[in-house]
């Protein structure tokens, strides 16, 4: 198994460490069990991403991914943030390990979840913007 | 980087400037094959004579009882499948630990499949194996028992004289793994009543590709390799001179400084334990005592392995980790969940193995920086901001 | 000793310089556990990968098609009981030949003790495989061929791709033993047709201990050594990651120079053949064109094999003979007999092996040096004395 | 398989190697089949073995014992001659090795066959003197 120097470098100098007060969205998936849990957090305005912070438990990749992933959406509408995929996570990293490919899954789902949450706050369903209520678990089999 | 620091002997170890001094003329210089007629091939014969006798010497055996192998994996399997094909008339139950090797653990499995009954006995939350179950495990009908001598991901000795004993008396062969005991603790292989016992090269300061294994004078065991005839008909192949030259420096270096190294590990480790345990939320795993002189291992609470390891790397740090991530696979490692620990706190193990080239600045060093990589982790770990309100801290 | 001549590549090659340079440094610096996660670690794997990468180039095979083992033995052992367990259901019959290596033949043997069956295959006076009883002897529950490419005591390159065509059309799986060929002749893994095959390091200048086996995309094989799940899974045990770098070194090498090594080998072989075969009462076994490129091998009369490889090593020649009092048992080599030699004369057989580090002195040398050793030995020898009466010279 | 450094000197130079034109026994053992052939030549006067030699097909160690085991008996009687013994042969050598032992034994042999040769040319019966009639075979298992 051997990372690309990108997601080495954004391992080592994760970008949108952290949380926000009062943010718009939250959303968190995986588990400790699993040994990965991304928790992303955003501030929207006007339907557009003008931050987005992220704490995350798990390995170099589950800290790059969330740290790439937060990055593509920033200042992005949610409309083109919701079309961010894992792949284009990984492609943007110089691709991932097979046995890592969960932790970009994770980080699409996650900012999923945070959108979700977002829009549940204000009170419209999100199942049919996101395709999910936003509490898919990707992770463990359990 | 200010400084590097390999603290993962355990995983394997550099080749001592001795020892890569020693071998390197039977490289280029004397590299008749040494099944030759000729004179180089003569040296080449003299000098895994008297490696043979560096080897036997640092377990307490006869010359004639080793046996070079290419691996400390192939030692181990030729162990547990030549005693059992040999013994298969006789006995077809296998007994060995559930926190073994791969190499063992693995192997076992394969004799399963070929028709072989394999009990896998637990341990306790240190590490040590159960004597009680060990007795009440074994049958009429079990040909072997495998226990390894030294845990690689906590460090545990186990019992091994008492586990010789008891074997011998009840008529079943004993093998141990001491692939990380060899050249680390000092082994009698009669007073401990072993009658096989596996050891790596690369473990204790000779190259990776070269093992070998200790069958007691009388035992019958099948080859795994066939071939030449070589090493008496048990393990064919032309034989690694180099490499085996290089083991039996290895040994014979080991052997003459053991009481030293070990005194002198065994204080560092100890210092890097302590100091280790101010992280909060940070507790030892194995036994706290019975433990390889230069094994620390821990599961640190809050934060995952692989990208503790990764980080450490990044401040020059070595050291490894049996978290799932790191193993590829969904699961932390067996040795860890075998002595009791949660999948939750598994991911948050570190193990740091000290080895000779090791000083005391290193430990001083790891002890700088791995508080601020735990640091550094927790602060971006959503599970942290969970325990920090959580004074108990979670359960190990 | 006027000059020192090595003139038995066959049973093992120096390590050159470039391969033992490039290697060292990854003994006592670049010494991670290539399964680490660290930045060393990463070193090693980076380095195996681009071995995997020269060693597949060498036999026009794909990377991933490559496992490491640790000896050529090791890889001929692998290709045969990996193949037949893993194949057991659906055929329980191998073919190989009576002039393969006893990495090949003894394990067949051990093949025949678990319940398979083997047909050895005949070979003509020049050591050639005779394709119609190949033919005649594959069954509808043939799992395997296994045909060495070169063989290494009388120098007889094998038909692999008309061997390989005939498997492949039967739709039988195809092993060669590469050991002697790999690197001093070219190989193409697809164009002949090939499944499997072993190579050895030491045979072409990389060190003993480091083989490797190739195996065909999709065709499925049992490991025989279990543990970590290094090698795909195929071949378990820290790789060894010096042997495996020099290795790869010595791939690229052979590569490279093939063709020069092949011309300037031929030439210096074919003028040692010329001068040895102008001692009376000496002739050449092997094929006398369809033969490795450094391999010059005869039996010469009345005299013994290793009294001759014993007095040559007094001159600073080192040569092998398959003769019976070098085997330590009472017959001559199987190759040597296979071939239709008697014993009577089998014991005055004589292999000189040149390799790229000989040069045209060495010819001069040994041309000079041998018939003075035979005169010698035949002075002294009863059976000379009535050879001299007998001018037609006993048969060949 | 290593030779003494004395088989070595004694395969290197092998002492009374040759031939005794009209010798009063010769005695030959081995066969060609086996890759060891033995033969002694002796002169003797008065029950005195005044000169031995030899020629030897065979391996190192079938010359070196037959260097060793001719200058053991030259100068002695016959008598002392028959005591000669194979393990007296490779203790002299510093030792054989051990699929080497037969070669020792085939130089006791080929120097007894020369001595019953000897005796037969007396009209002597050699059997009740040597134990056997000097046409022991020990080599090949035939
Ligand atoms: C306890 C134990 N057994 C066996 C092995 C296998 O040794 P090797 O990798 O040298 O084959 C190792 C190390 O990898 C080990 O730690
Ligand atoms: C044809 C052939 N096959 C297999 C082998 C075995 O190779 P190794 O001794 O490297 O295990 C050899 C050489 O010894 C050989 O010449």
């Amino acid at each position: 198994m051997m990372y690309s120097q990108k997601v080495m470098d954004h391992f080592a100098n994760p970008i949108n460490v952290g949380e926000i007060d009062n943010a718009d969205g939250v959303g968190e998936v995986g588990n400790l069990k699993c040994g990965d849990i991304m928790k992303i957090y955003l501030k929207i305005e006007n339907d557009i991403i003008v931050d987005v912070k992220f704490k995350t438990f798990g390995c170099g990749a589950a800290v790059a991914t969330s740290s790439m992933a937060t990055e593509m959406v920033k200042g992005k509408s949610i409309k083109e943030a919701l079309k961010l995929t894992n792949t284009a996570v990984m492609e943007a990293l110089e691709g991932l390990p097979p046995v890592k490919v969960h932790c970009s899954v994770l980080a699409e789902e996650a900012l999923k979840s945070a959108i979700a949450d977002y829009y549940k706050k204000q009170g419209i369903d999100p199942t049919p913007i996101i395709g999910c209520s936003g509490e898919c678990k990707t992770c463990c089999k359990e | 980087m200010e400084r590097f620091v390999y603290a993962d002997n355990a995983a394997t170890t550099p080749v001592a400037e001795k020892v890569a001094n020693e071998m390197m003329p039977f490289l280029t210089k004397y590299y008749g094959n040494a099944s030759s007629l000729y004179s180089i091939g003569r040296d080449s014969r003299k000098a895994i004579m008297e490696s043979r006798e560096k080897v036997a010497s640092l377990i307490k055996a006869q010359p004639a009882e080793i046996i070079f192998t290419g691996s400390g994996t192939e030692a181990d399997n030729m162990a547990l499948k030549g005693i059992m094909h040999s013994k298969r008339a006789k006995g077809k139950h296998l007994i060995t630990s559930s926190i073994e090797h791969h190499a063992i653990l693995h192997t076992a499995k394969t004799l399963e499949k070929e028709g072989f009954e394999v009990t896998y006995l637990p341990v306790d939350k240190d590490g040590l194996i159960l004597i009680d179950e060990l007795k009440a495990a074994i049958r009429p009908d079990t040909a072997l028992v495998s226990i390894m001598m030294a845990n690689n991901e906590i460090g545990t000795i186990e019992p091994i004289a008492e586990i010789g004993a008891i074997c011998r008396d009840a008529g079943v062969l004993f093998h141990t793994d001491a692939v990380q005991a060899a050249g680390h603790i000092s082994i009698d292989v009669n007073e401990m009543k072993i009658d096989l016992l596996s050891l790596s090269g690369h473990k204790m300061n000779a190259p990776k590709g070269i093992g070998a294994l200790y069958i007691r004078k009388g035992v019958m065991i099948n080859p795994i390799i066939d071939g030449g005839g070589q090493e008496r008909n048990l393990r064919s192949g032309t034989e690694n001179t180099a490499g085996i030259v290089a083991l039996g420096v290895a040994a014979a270096e080991a052997e003459s400084h053991m009481q030293e190294n070990i005194t002198r590990l065994t204080a560092m480790r100890d210092r890097l334990i302590e100091g280790v345990l101010k992280i909060p939320y940070c507790h030892l795993t194995g036994h706290p005592k019975k433990r390889l002189p230069g094994t620390a291992s821990f599961v640190i609470e809050a934060i995952e392995g692989e990208s503790l390891v990764l980080l450490l790397d990044l401040n020059g740090i070595c050291g490894s980790t049996g978290s799932a991530c790191s193993t590829g696979s969904l699961d932390p490692s067996h040795v860890l969940t075998g002595i009791g620990l949660s999948h939750d706190i598994a991911h948050g193990s570190l193990r740091l193995t000290l080895g000779v080239q090791n000083n005391e600045e290193d430990v001083d060093y790891i002890l700088e920086k791995l508080p601020q990589v735990v640091e550094r982790l927790r602060s971006m770990s959503p599970v942290w901001d969970a325990q920090k309100n959580c004074p108990s801290g979670l359960k190990v």
